[in-house]
Order: structure tokens, then C-alpha cells, then sequence
């Protein structure tokens, strides 16, 4: 098959280049961290590791994780649903308002949670009285964690499920079908890889985030701190091993789509040859 | 019952100093008052760690690098109006002051602040702006000059804007500004808190570096407070008074004699006056009226050092 | 299950911008059982009239009864109808079974009949359209015609009373397609349903339908039987539309029609400019003219197909060449090879632009 | 708009869900997205119009909008060719480990800001693994624009390629024989027959990547410098209003780059439609 | 220019996995002008060869020569080829006028007309095909049928050699396809290039080819004249997959063939169980029986098709009904409604178990 671009020389070229350069802006800066990480020996890294406050943080980052994924994946697939599967006014209004996460600066996504739960904002008040804690606890953090990460899934699946188009879940109904039996059973099969896609994204995004999570989780070490708060806190205090222990875990943790992304390799060779099999 | 529990708002680069006193701090306490009790600890830039607070961080204590991020917390009722009246030394129970570090040899002969203001010198220390460190340098340099040029306002502004203008790069923060002149190997001197020195020896040896204290330079004071109105909701009253008690205490101080810190108790400094050099410190209230004069003139957006930096 | 289509209209699109009117104020009546064909050309809007029968798309106006019961504002899934999209819209990620079996698997528990039951409607469905052997395919590993026999078991296992197909036919091949063809003709016998389908392809649509409706524009032409509807065609759309045309156009006088050098006798038809129509095989030709006809071509083109041999005839009178069809036997009596010069006599006449569709049959057939 | 689309939502629609999602989706993008942001608009309430237009015309902080649309530009113009490539050569090559090169790609999103801000300061600085390297060149990265790009570069790097990527796998193999069969060599064909096709994926990952670009913080302060005039960013600026506590100032300063990138994201937004409009022949 | 095909073939997949034969090695020898169809069931190698042909895809061995020019090794680019495409692959962003202008934009500088050149050498190609007005607009604002044009006037931009056309007329409807097939030819007898094409429609490659090349299974079963193949299948599986064929299997005695009550003098056939086969309208029907052939059968369905009509016909006998097409006069004249009872009588019966194909006319069609 002749396609554009596949002459071996400049084949050759373009791979070349992209791989000198990912080596260059990604892959040093991965191997830089697990450098700094590992300068003082595995035991010293161990030792960081099994630090308490670590620990802690490690907890916390995942209990935030598994907090906001699912609310994210949730709201994602309703959202690309609703702007895929019905015309309405102002649907391209909402489709541009997801994307405020990516325009705020963390730093300010931070803020103006504060500004509304915290002491003196609008709810702060009342929670305060009621002795309800939002900011400089878990929740505000997953919150901040929710509003930063919110726009992956939705991103994700709205140019698949506009491409896919509505077909078959014309036919599900007619075939009396009720809407979770539609979603489940002929939906979800079809976009499952975007998902997947859109998780991993949320799940990389929420793991790592730092400013918007600074500003309400008030760094309590081993209470609110997240593995990057905790990552800043040990840089700051000439813990540069520690620092970067903490870093390179996180690292791992995107790595960890590396596992799921052969997952989903595995998962599509599978269903191309149960689709393609003839 | 639950054994109580004390939140400690400190500044960022406190977290090993703290995490050294808080054990001591909590065995004494078993002592006193036959009571098991557990320290937490919250560190972060002091600014941000007050605005925290003012926001809703339910510290006892503060203990912070920066009167005026105190004063925010007074003036916002959270903190007693006359808080540096209750403890000694102006609620300062440790203070440091403002030192060069310059590479191995001192090749640029640098000894005081004058030199500073060399051509062919160049500097690394945190941004006024954001930093409370920074703040320190800026005001010590002025200091300096007040007394050099005896008050000539434009003479002072003259040495301000050469010193400003020899700096090479402007970090957030007094562990970034370490970082760019420790391992990126820029600028001449870094100019930092005294204190901070033992970290960077700590962390990048003892020998390529040097320590020069000048002999006339700022008094930076850490203050610290009880966060009244949520110690009282924490019934944590006692506790934290008898926190920032404890750190009044000889061994306490000896303790942060041993992280560099310069303190009052004569016995200790006396102890550990080698390490100390001598020097003239000045206050801010001296030399700037008071600490909201000095922001006001100085800090504040249009002020004396946005003047400095225009072009 | 008969089905009353009443005065049903649909534009799309929102006021104020680029809307398009898909169907007129449309009327139609089904009877019970009948199978019938939407005929069309391509945005004459038998999709939308297929999809709002099924309740997929909302009407603007207008009521749909099946029986006696408005349906109007029944939701599809209730409407117990099964419908074939045009291409197929298969569950790509399971089974043949499952796709057959979805229908039964979707009802609610109660009406649920049990697994077993299920497994042995699905089988009897597959056996029906003869793909026993597939259950365990998925559907890209089949051809296109087995494809479309799995969406019409998976429309049936419900056993609609109505059945809605959309081009089901579309996308396959000749011989294929005539063999699918006439299987659903007998799937529509046998279990007696009422069907509905949409087609643009004239010969589907009367080889296949007991009534055909022919639309244009979103609107209703025709409504005929297949045979009604070739031969007294309402108007000059579905004329065209059903088949190939020759255009003969000239002045009358005397009963007499005069193209340049042709000629031809019209007996009965007013003075004036007149355009006549006819179908290639109401084509005569023979090596002479008559007093009736004069009307010289020459053979420009030889195209054998089967049966006829097609012969695109061309003179300097017509303005576009004809095409006349004739029987092999005919072809080698005329020796009608290229350039050869031959007369034709029109058998049947169509004439559109009187007030009524009228045909006129200036030659016997002899 | 929301009562609009509960009028139209009353109508039968053919596949479930509309009612719950669109009730689900209002009500998540009011609380978590909205309601938030209404706070800075309480804080923006409480300047007067004058003092407002006063704030964000400070010169120094016009020059830090610069310096922050310089870095972002160029981040984005960056990601704009690196993403490409990079979705090319995923999508239409096979070489070894490109699983692992297609999973790097996603780093930069787990990383937190301050870790790749350090961790490229560190490289790319006139003493580190490249930075070293690039010195004899006269080429400084760390403490000019140039780092500051490259942070901004470095952070946004997921956006451009996993946009483009979907588009690119979905790009029929006809389209490529059809322009080489019309004897058009490599270089033309890809100009105007498949990057056209990208457009649109490629806008909108560039824009992301951009808008991202304005807002970051903690990657570049470690690799931007800080000096005034020169290589302050607008982010910066903000965190200085912050350490002020002056959050209206602080909320002036945010709600420039938020409506720039709002207005941006929505112009990309629009213009797609145009563009996806004419493709399918003035159907949506 | 004239293409020589020489023992190509082609494997796809890598060895180990999935492999597929999709070419046998295959020879073809198209002359200077002439108008190809490539004929055959999906699957059958229609589009490989024609994508070898063209440069699109490399065969494992063999050779393409263009005239005296060995083109085996030779770019696609190079090889002054002109393709168009099933789906027309038309570049949706760009409008009809750019579509067409891009193969002379993407000439070198040097080879590169002038833009006014171009510019008039694109609007006569828009006039060709008729689509001057339509110069502006974009691929999805045209109907199929026009897209289509659009797709030739592209490829015939650079005055190719050797037209390849992939089912070009596959997604069109009957009429659109009827009009651009005389269209297609016309254009090809005007500009004289060579033209393969492809096509899965039996009507359709005998109606517009010169020759015909009906392929299975990556095999050339037959080439030949429409009329040839027509006439005189080499096989079974080309006899068959021309039109559709009814069945007729029985034990033959004395030249007599039974099956069941059914009789048919079959004059010169040997003793022994045979298979027949015959086409729709090689069936004479009529009310009477006669010595040679006494075949009862009954119609099940009338279908009226335009010219024709066609009957399905049922008989215990019969294993699967048969079809046979008579004109209207005859029908009307055996007024063969459903249930009527009739005698076949066999105008032509083809044999292909013997070693070479056999055509019997046991009846005079009288
Ligand atoms: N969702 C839609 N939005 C806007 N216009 C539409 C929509 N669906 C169809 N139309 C328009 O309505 C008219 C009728 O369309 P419809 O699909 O019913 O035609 P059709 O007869 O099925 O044509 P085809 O044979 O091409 O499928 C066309 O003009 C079409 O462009
Ligand atoms: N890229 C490919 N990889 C593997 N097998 C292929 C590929 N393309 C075609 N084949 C196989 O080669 C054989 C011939 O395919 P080809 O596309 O030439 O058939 P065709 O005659 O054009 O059929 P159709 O009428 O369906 O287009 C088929 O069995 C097909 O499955
Ligand atoms: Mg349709
Ligand atoms: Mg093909």
C-alpha cells in the first residue's frame, strides 16, 4: 500500500526526529528525576519511600484519585452524551464552558474555591458555623482535584461519539431497550477505549496536580499533604533525594499507563480479530 | 479519649527544625503535665500560610519568618493585637539575619555590602516580592546604605538600583535561589538568611562554599503567636502557649543554635558563639519606623522597589 | 396491522436558520399485511417518513394511527415495531446471537421469557434467515448479505406487527440482493406482517412492493401497484422516474408532428409545440417507414445485456440520442450493427403536458 | 439558555437520557465550574472600573502579558510541530518501542508543575545534561523566555498530540492514494491534502496547549528567572497579588487571561463548527 | 496505451498469520482504447488487480507493462495513471475547482502550466462534465452523481494514459448510474485513453465494456466481448454469476430427461443423472405440453418489471422455484395470474458437467 510518507529515507527521518526529541523532553527529564532519586542508593531511596509522611501522602493521593475519577467519568459521559446524542441551544456554550479548567491557572482555580468555602467566602460562613470542614481538608482537595481534571473524559469522547454517530442506539431502541441497558450494552462496548483513554488522562492529571491543590489543602504534613505537596515540601527543606523519591513515584504512576495502555493494546487486538477475523 | 492534637503553621524550610523540636517539645509536656499530646505540622511560604489560616487552616500556633504575615492575622482578629508583647524579644524566641554565601575562595573578594554593588559581581537572592527572605536582603541592603550615605535618599536609590540590577536571576523563594546559585552555578553570591547556610552545607558539602556575615546587616526576627480564636475552638489554649513557651526554654534554644539559628538565651549563644560572628543587626522598627511603613514604602505595588526596577 | 398516515409534516432545522422542508402535509393508508415501497429519488424524504412511522424522528403535524391506536405520541420503543437500518447498524461488538437476542434480553424481567426459551426463539430466528452456523460470528466476519438477514432476524425476534426497512438492500450486490429480495417476500407471507420499506431503485421497488408509493420533494406523486403504476403513470415525474426516456419534441398540425426531416402522425392531438415520451422498448424498428411514422435514426451505440440488446439510436432532428430495446432475435434480423440506418415506429406515446397524463398508440403493435 | 433548553427538552426525544444528562451536566458545570468562578467575580465587583483599568495597565505587568504570550505562542507553535510529528509517527510508523514513546506522552500531566519546572531547569540550565551542550552554541535556556517557552512547551505537550492522533487514525488510506495517484510528491500532498484534514484537531490541541501555557505557574517560575520586565509572567503577577492579599488585584489579573482564554477557546469552537459544516455539506 | 499484465500475483498478510491469497498468478492483455469491466463477486481480487495496475500496491511477482514500457518498479506517481475511487475520495475541504486543479498545482515548477493555463484547462474539464456552475462548491454540497463527475474530471485533469475506476458507479441510484455510464462511455471514445474498471454488477460491465473480465477467487475465468460471454460462458461460474439461472436436474434415458413427472426430450445427451441449466427468458411458456417436453409447473408470483414481467414458477418437481420473464402480451395472453397452471417449455439449456460447455436448444422457439 502507497501511503504519503513512506518512503524509507523519509521514514527514517521523521522517526529520528521524534524520537531524539521525545528522548530530549521527555524521556531525559524521567530519567534526570529517577537520577536524582536513586543518587544516594536504593536504600536511602527505600527509606524515603517508607517514610511516614510519605505514606501518608501516597494514601491521600490515591483516596483523591479514586475520588475524583469516577465523579469525573461520570459527568464526562453524560456530558458527551448530551452534547453528541441531542441538539440544543447552546450547545456549543457548554461545550466551550468544560474547557475553563484548562483556561484557569491552577493557581486560581485554587483561589477561588477558597474564596468561596473558605472562612470569609460566600458558603464559607455557614460551613464554618455548622463546623463543616471543606478547605484545608480531603474534600476541598478532591474538589480542586475535580474542577482541574473535569475536561478529560468529556474531551475525549466527544469527537468519537460525533463521529460514531447515533446509529445504533436508534436500533437499540426500536429494539425497546431502556437507556442504561442502551449504555451499557451498545454504547460503552464502542467508546470503552476512549474512556480508558480519558481516565488515564484524568487519572495522570489528578495523581500530579499542584498549584490548585496548594492553595486548599493548608500542607499538613501526613494530613492533607498530596505526594506533590509532599514532593515541594521535602524540595524546600534541602531533601533533594526525598524530593525526587516522591517524584519519580509519581512518574511511575503515569508510567502506569504504560501498563494500561498495552492493556488496551491487548484489548483491541482482541476485539480486531473477533471483528476482523473473516 | 483522643490524645489532643497541636497544628503548627510554620514557614517552608522549617520542616526538619520542627520536626526536631516537636518530640522534645511533646516529652516535656508528658513531663509537665502527665499528658501525651501530638504535634502537627504545616509548612509552606508564610504569606500563603496566613492567608490559609485567615481562610479557615485551623492552626494553634504560628511560628513564621515574617512579622507582618503575624500582623494579618491580627489585624484580622485571629491573633492578639498585642501579640509581640507576649512573649520575649518581641515574640521572637530565635532571630537570624541576613549573610553571603560566596564560592570556594571567595574569588570576588566579597565582604560587605558595597561590593555587593560592584560591576562585575553578580547576585542570586529570592524576589522581594514573594519571598520574606528577599524582603530581609532588600531591607538590609537599604539599611546599609541609609547609614553609608547617611539618609541621601537619591545616593541610597542609586546603590539600590546598582544592587538590584546585578542580580542574575530572581527565584520565588529562598530554596530556588539556593538551587540557581548552588547546582545551576550562577551569580557570585547568593544572598540568603544566615540560617539557611547549614542547610546548604548540609545538602552540598562544606567545601566549595563560604559563609561571609557583614558587618552591619538586618535583624530577621521569627516571630511566633497563638491563634487564639482557634486554639480556643481546638481547647488547645494551654497547649500552645506552653509551645511557644518550650521554645523560650535553654533546650530548646540549644536546639536551634544547632540548626543556626541565633538566639537570646546567653548561655546557649555563649555556647555556640564561634559559630556566630559578631555583627551589627539592626531592627526594621529602627530603621523603617515599623513594619507596616516598611511594606507600605518599600512593597507595595508602585512602591519603593517597583520604582527601583522600572526602566 | 393496517397503518393510517395522516396529514404528517417535518421541516429540520431551527427557525431562522437553513431549514429545509423534508415532507409536506403527507396521507397515506396501509392496509393489513401489505408490503409496501417508498420510491424516490435521493433527499425526497422517505427516510423521514419511514422514521417518524417507526417514532424515531417527531412529526410537526399531523397523527399516525396503527389500527385503531394513535401511536402519535407513543415512544418508539413502544410502538412494537422493528426496523432494518440502511446499514444494518449491527452491535459491531457482539455476536450474531446476541444481536439477535438483544430484543428479548432488553425486556423488562417480568416479560423476560427465560434463557432457554430465549436461546431457542434465537435459534429459530437464525435458522428462518439460514445462518445457523454464524451464532457465534460477529459481524464484520460476514458478507453484506448475511448481514442484512442478521438485522432482519434481530428486528423480528420482537415480533413487530410493523416492519420498517430503510434501503435494506442498498449496499449489495445484484445477484445477492435478488436472492434477499425474494426471501423477504416470503418472510412477509409467511409471517404477515405489515412492511414498509424505503428503496430509490425503481426495480426494488416494483419487483418487491404490493403498493408502491413514489415521492418527490416530501411530496406524495403516486400510490399504485407496481403494474397501475407503470402504466398510467400520474404524472411526468413518476414517468421518468420508473425508467428510461426518449424525448421526442415538435410541432403538431393536422394531427401530423414535424421534427426536422421526422415525422409522425398523432391522431387527436391539438396544434401547437408538444413533447411525447416513450420507453426504449415502446421502440419499433424496422428498415422502412410508413404513412404513419417517418422517422429515420441511426444506430450509434450496441450494447448486448441479456435478454435485449440495448441500441442508443442517433438523428440530426433529435436533440439527445434514444435508446430502443429489442429482442436478439430482432437485433440479427435488422442487422442492427453501428451506423447502420433503420426507421423507428413508436409503439405507445406519452404526453405530459395536456392536463391529464395521456397515451396515445399511433402504430399497432403488429 | 437553560431555560431555552428546558422548553426544548420537553419535547419527546427518541433516545433516553436527555433530562438526566443535560440536569447532570447543568448542574456539575454550574457547581464545579461556575459557582467558583463566581467568587472572582465578587472580588472584581469590588474595584470601580478606573481602579480595575489602572490595575491591569501597570507596565510591569504589560510587559509580563508579553513575555507570558511570547512563551505561550511559542510552547504552542512548538507542540503545534512536535505534536504533529509525534501523532504521525505514532499513527503511521511501526519501530521499536513505541509503546513506550506513545505512553511518555502523557508525563507531563502526572508530573507535578514544580518537579518539571526543577527537573528542566536542571537540564536544560548552562550547567545541565543538555543545557551544557547547548552553551557553546550561545544558546541560554534557563533563565530566558527561552526556558519559559520550554516549561510552558513541556506541560502542554499531551494536548496537540493526543488531539491529533484520533484524527489522524481515522484519516481514510484513499485520501493519501488519491493525492499520489494525482502525481503530488510527499511534502505537497501532505500541505494540502492531509494537513487540512488535521485543521481542525490541531487548532483546537494548539489552542489547549496555549490557553494551558497562560496559566502555568509552578513549572516556570523554577526556569523563568523572575527578572522584571524580562522574564516575569503574568501567573507570577498574580502570585504576588496573592502574597499581597490583594486577591481583587489578583482576580483583575486572572480574569485578563481567563477571558482570553475563554474568547479564544470559543472562537476555536466556532470556527470548527464552520469548518465541520462545510465538510458535511451544511449539516451539522 | 496498451497494458500487459504478466503473471501477477499477490498474497496479502505476513507469512505465519492470515494470509491471504487474494491474486493467483494472473495474465491480461488490455489493447490501445479499449474499455475494460473487471467482473466479479466480492472477494474475487477485482480491486487488488486494479490497485496493482495502478501502483498502489506492490504483487509479488510478475510484471505491468504500459505499451513497450516495463512499469513494474515504477511509482504510482509516475506512471500517468489516472484512478478513481469507490467512495471518489474526493478532498472534502477543498472545492470542486481546487479538487480538480490539484494534480496540475502539484506539478513541479518547471512542468507547472501557468495559473491561467490551469484555470482554463480545469473549467473545460467542468464542462465536460458539465459542472461549470458548480465550480465553487465543496464535495459534501453535491449529490453522489455529481461528486462522481467530479471525481473524473480530477483524474482526467492530467490527461492520463490509462484510466482505473473502482466500482465507480457503485453508491449511485439506477437512473444517475444509467446517465453517467453512456456519460463515461462517450467520454472514453472521445478522448481515446484506456480504461479498466471495476464493478460487481453484471449489467453493468457488459452494458459499458468493451471487453469483459469476469474474475473469482483471484482467478480470470473468462475475458470477452459482452456479447461473447453472453453467448458462450467457459463456465458454470460465469454463466451463472452473469444473470440469474434456474435449475433443472434429472436422470437422462434414451435422450429423455425425467425428474419426477416431469419430462424433456433432451436430443444427443448421454444416459445418466444430469444437471441443466437456463435463463428467465429461456423459458417459453404455454398452456399445452407437447411430446419433447412436459414440464407442469404453476405460478406463485407475478411480478410486472417494466417491459417485462416476471413469473416465479412452482412444481413438485422443482427443488427451488424457477423464474421466467415473458413480455406483457404474453402474459396477458396466458393470463398467468398466481395459481395459474402452465407448461415450460425450454428455449436454450446450457450443460456444464460435460468437459466443455454445452448449449441445447430442444425446443424451436417458435
Ligand atoms: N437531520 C437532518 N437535518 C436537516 N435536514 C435533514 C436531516 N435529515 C434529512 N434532512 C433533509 O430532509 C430532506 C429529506 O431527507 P431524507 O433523508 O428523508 O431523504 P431520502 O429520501 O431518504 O434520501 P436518500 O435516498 O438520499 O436517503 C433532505 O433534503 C435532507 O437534506
Ligand atoms: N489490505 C488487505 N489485507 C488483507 N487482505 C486483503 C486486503 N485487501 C484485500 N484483501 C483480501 O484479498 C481478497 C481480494 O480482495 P479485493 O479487495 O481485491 O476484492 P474485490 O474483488 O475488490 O471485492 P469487493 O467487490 O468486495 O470490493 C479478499 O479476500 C480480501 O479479503
Ligand atoms: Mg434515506
Ligand atoms: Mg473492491
Amino acid at each position: 500500500m502507497i501511503r504519503i510518507g513512506d518512503a524509507p529515507a523519509v521514514r527514517r527521518v521523521l522517526i529520528g526526529t521524534a524520537l531524539v526529541l521525545t528522548a530530549l523532553f521527555l524521556l531525559l527529564p524521567l530519567v534526570a528525576i529517577f537520577a536524582q532519586a536513586l543518587m544516594s542508593g536504593l536504600d536511602v531511596y527505600w527509606q524515603n519511600l517508607s517514610d511516614q509522611y510519605t505514606l501518608a501522602a501516597i494514601g491521600l493521593t490515591l483516596l483523591v484519585t479514586l475520588a475524583t475519577v469516577p465523579i469525573n467519568l461520570v459527568f464526562g459521559v453524560f456530558l458527551a452524551w448530551l452534547v453528541t446524542r441531542f441538539d440544543f441551544p447552546g450547545r456549543r456554550l457548554l461545550q466551550t464552558l468544560i474547557d475553563i479548567p484548562f483556561a484557569v491557572s491552577p493557581v486560581v482555580a485554587g483561589l477561588v474555591y477558597l474564596l468561596l468555602y473558605g472562612r470569609n467566602g460566600w458558603l464559607g460562613g455557614w460551613l464554618d458555623a455548622h463546623d463543616i470542614q471543606i478547605m484545608f481538608a480531603w474534600p476541598g482537595i478532591v474538589l480542586a482535584t475535580i474542577f482541574v481534571t473535569c475536561p478529560f473524559v468529556a474531551r475525549e469522547l466527544i469527537p468519537l461519539m460525533q463521529a460514531q454517530g447515533a446509529r445504533e442506539e436508534e436500533a437499540a431502541v426500536t429494539l425497546g431497550a431502556s437507556g442504561w441497558t442502551i449504555f451499557r450494552r451498545v454504547t460503552l462496548p464502542k467508546i470503552r477505549h476512549a474512556l480508558f483513554y480519558g481516565v488515564i488522562l484524568t487519572n495522570a492529571r489528578a495523581v500530579g496536580e499542584f498549584g490548585a491543590v496548594s492553595v486548599v489543602a493548608g500542607a499538613i504534613r501526613g494530613e492533607t499533604n498530596t505526594l506533590p505537596l509532599q514532593v515541594e515540601q521535602l524540595y524546600q527543606d534541602y531533601n533533594t533525594v526525598g524530593a525526587f523519591t516522591s517524584a519519580s513515584l509519581l512518574a511511575l504512576l503515569a508510567l502506569l499507563a504504560l501498563l494500561t495502555l498495552a492493556a488496551k493494546a491487548a484489548l483491541e487486538w482482541r476485539a480486531a480479530r473477533r471483528e476482523n477475523a473473516s | 479519649q483522643d490524645e489532643r492534637e497541636l497544628l503548627n503553621s510554620s514557614y517552608d524550610i522549617a520542616r526538619e527544625l520542627f520536626a526536631a523540636i516537636n518530640p522534645k517539645f511533646i516529652d516535656w509536656w508528658q513531663q509537665q503535665h502527665d499528658e501525651t499530646v501530638s504535634v502537627k505540622q504545616s509548612h509552606g511560604g508564610s504569606s500563603t500560610q496566613a492567608r490559609s489560616i485567615m481562610q479557615g487552616l485551623r492552626a494553634d500556633v504560628v511560628t513564621f519568618n515574617q512579622v507582618t504575615d503575624v500582623n494579618v492575622l491580627a489585624d484580622a482578629g485571629l491573633v492578639a493585637k498585642d501579640w509581640q508583647q507576649q512573649y520575649p524579644n518581641h515574640a521572637s524566641p530565635y532571630y537570624s539575619t541576613t549573610a553571603f554565601l560566596v564560592r570556594k575562595g571567595n574569588p570576588k573578594h566579597i565582604e560587605n555590602w558595597d561590593d555587593l554593588a560592584r560591576d562585575d559581581v553578580s547576585l542570586v537572592f529570592p524576589n522581594p516580592k514573594t519571598s520574606g527572605n528577599g524582603r530581609y536582603t532588600y531591607l538590609a541592603a537599604w539599611a546599609y546604605a541609609d547609614r553609608e550615605f547617611d539618609g541621601d535618599k537619591s545616593k541610597i536609590e542609586d546603590y539600590m538600583k546598582t544592587f538590584l540590577g546585578n542580580v542574575e536571576v530572581f527565584d520565588t523563594g529562598g530554596r530556588g535561589a539556593t538551587t540557581t546559585f548552588v547546582e545551576r552555578g550562577i551569580g557570585d553570591v547568593l544572598i540568603t538568611f544566615e540560617s539557611e547556610v547549614n542547610n546548604i552545607r548540609n545538602e552540598y558539602g562544606k567545601d566549595d562554599y563560604e559563609v561571609v556575615v557583614p558587618p552591619v546587616s538586618i535583624l530577621a526576627e521569627f516571630p511566633v503567636a497563638v491563634v487564639d480564636e482557634y486554639a480556643e475552638r481546638n481547647g488547645n489554649e494551654d497547649l500552645a502557649k506552653g509551645y511557644l513557651d518550650y521554645l523560650y526554654t535553654p533546650e530548646a534554644q540549644r536546639l536551634l543554635a544547632d540548626f543556626n539559628y541565633r538566639v537570646n538565651d546567653e548561655s546557649v549563644a555563649a555556647e555556640f558563639s564561634d559559630r556566630f560572628p559578631k555583627t551589627e543587626l539592626l531592627r526594621v522598627e529602627d530603621v523603617f519606623g515599623s513594619w507596616p511603613d516598611a511594606m507600605e514604602t518599600h512593597f507595595a505595588s508602585g512602591g519603593e522597589l517597583d520604582q527601583l526596577q522600572r526602566r | 396491522m393496517s397503518i393510517r398516515i395522516a396529514n404528517i409534516a417535518k421541516t429540520y432545522g431551527r427557525p431562522g436558520r437553513g431549514r429545509t422542508r423534508a415532507l409536506e402535509p403527507i396521507d397515506l393508508d396501509i392496509h393489513d399485511g401489505e408490503l409496501i415501497g417508498l420510491l424516490g429519488p435521493s433527499g425526497s424524504g422517505k427516510t423521514t417518513l419511514l422514521r417518524i412511522v417507526a417514532g424515531l424522528e417527531q412529526a410537526d403535524s399531523g397523527t399516525i394511527h396503527f389500527a385503531e391506536r394513535d401511536v402519535t405520541n407513543v415512544h418508539v420503543r413502544d410502538r412494537r415495531i422493528g426496523f432494518v437500518f440502511q446499514h444494518y447498524a449491527l452491535f459491531r461488538h457482539m455476536s450474531v446471537y446476541d444481536n439477535v437476542a438483544f430484543g428479548l434480553n432488553a425486556l423488562p424481567r417480568r416479560e423476560r421469557p427465560s434463557s432457554a426459551e430465549i436461546r431457542s426463539r434465537v435459534m429459530q430466528l437464525l435458522e428462518m434467515v439460514r445462518l445457523q452456523a454464524f451464532a457465534e460470528r460477529f459481524p464484520a466476519q460476514l458478507s453484506g448479505g448475511q448481514q442484512q438477514r442478521v438485522a432482519l432476524a434481530r428486528a423480528l425476534a420482537l415480533k413487530p406487527d410493523v416492519l420498517l426497512l430503510d434501503e435494506p438492500f442498498g449496499a449489495l450486490d445484484a445477484k445477492v440482493r435478488q436472492e434477499l429480495r425474494r426471501w423477504l417476500r416470503h418472510l412477509h407471507e409467511e409471517l404477515h406482517f405489515t412492511s414498509l420499506f424505503v428503496t430509490h431503485d425503481q426495480e426494488e421497488a416494483l419487483e418487491l412492493s404490493d403498493r408502491v408509493v413514489v415521492m418527490s420533494d416530501g411530496r406524495i406523486e403516486q400510490v399504485d401497484t407496481p403494474d397501475a403504476l407503470y402504466r398510467q403513470p400520474a404524472n411526468r415525474f413518476v414517468f421518468e422516474f420508473l425508467g428510461d426516456v426518449n424525448r421526442l419534441e415538435g410541432d403538431v398540425r393536422d394531427e401530423t408532428l414535424t421534427c426536422g426531416e421526422a415525422r409522425l402522425a398523432v391522431p387527436g392531438m391539438p396544434d401547437g409545440r408538444h413533447e411525447l415520451l416513450l420507453r426504449p422498448h415502446e421502440i419499433h424498428l424496422s428498415e422502412r417507414d410508413d404513412a404513419r411514422a417517418h422517422l429515420p435514426v441511426s444506430v450509434s451505440a450496441v450494447v448486448p445485456v441479456g435478454a435485449e440488446v440495448r441500441l442508443e439510436l442517433e438523428a440530426d432532428w433529435l436533440g439527445e440520442p434514444w435508446l430502443a430495446s429489442v429482442g436478439h432475435e430482432t437485433f440479427e434480423r435488422l442487422d442492427a450493427k453501428r451506423g447502420k440506418r433503420l426507421f423507428a415506429h413508436p409503439v405507445r406515446l406519452h404526453r405530459f403536458d395536456a392536463e391529464r397524463p395521456q397515451t396515445l398508440s399511433p402504430v399497432c403493435a403488429s | 439558555m437553560i431555560a431555552n433548553a428546558f422548553a426544548i427538552g420537553r419535547q419527546r426525544r427518541v433516545l433516553p437520557g436527555f433530562g438526566l444528562s443535560l440536569g447532570i451536566s447543568l448542574t456539575f458545570v454550574s457547581l464545579i465550574l461556575l459557582l467558583p468562578l463566581t467568587s472572582l467575580v465578587g472580588q472584581l465587583s469590588q474595584l470601580s472600573w478606573s481602579q480595575y483599568w489602572f490595575l491591569i495597565n501597570d507596565p510591569r505587568l504589560l510587559a509580563s502579558y508579553a513575555v507570558t504570550l511570547l512563551g505561550a505562542g511559542v510552547a504552542a507553535l512548538f507542540n503545534a510541530a512536535f505534536g504533529l510529528l509525534m501523532a504521525w509517527v505514532l499513527v503511521r510508523y511501526d519501530f521499536p518501542g513505541k509503546r513506550l514513546v506513545d505512553a511518555l506522552m502523557d508525563l507531563p500531566f502526572a508530573l507535578p508543575t514544580a518537579v518539571a519546572g526543577v527537573t528542566l531547569a536542571t537540564l536544560y540550565s548552562n550547567n545541565g545534561w543538555v543545557g551544557r551542550l547547548l552553551e557553546p552554541l550561545g544558546i541560554s535556556v534557563a533563565y530566558t523566555w527561552v526556558g519559559i517557552a520550554l516549561a510552558m512547551a513541556f506541560t502542554s505537550i499531551p494536548f496537540v498530540v493526543r488531539t491529533v492522533q484520533p484524527v489522524l487514525e481515522d484519516l481514510p488510506a484513499e485520501v493519501d492514494e488519491a493525492a499520489v495517484t494525482l502525481g503530488a510528491r510527499d511534502g505537497h500532498a501532505f500541505r494540502r491534502v492531509i494537513l487540512p484534514h488535521l485543521w481542525p484537531a490541531l487548532v483546537t490541541g494548539t489552542g489547549l496547549a496555549f490557553v494551558r501555557s497562560l496559566g502555568e505557574f509552578g513549572a516556570v517560575i523554577f526556569i523563568a528567572g523572575g527578572k522584571p520586565y524580562e522574564t516575569e509572567i503574568t501567573s507570577l503577577m498574580i502570585f504576588v497579588k496573592l502574597q499581597e492579599y490583594d486577591y481583587a488585584g489578583a482576580s483583575a489579573v486572572a480574569s485578563i487571561v481567563l477571558a482570553t482564554s475563554l474568547i479564544l477557546l470559543l472562537a476555536i469552537n466556532l470556527w470548527q463548527g464552520r469548518f465541520i459544516k462545510r465538510l458535511h455539506g451544511g449539516r451539522p
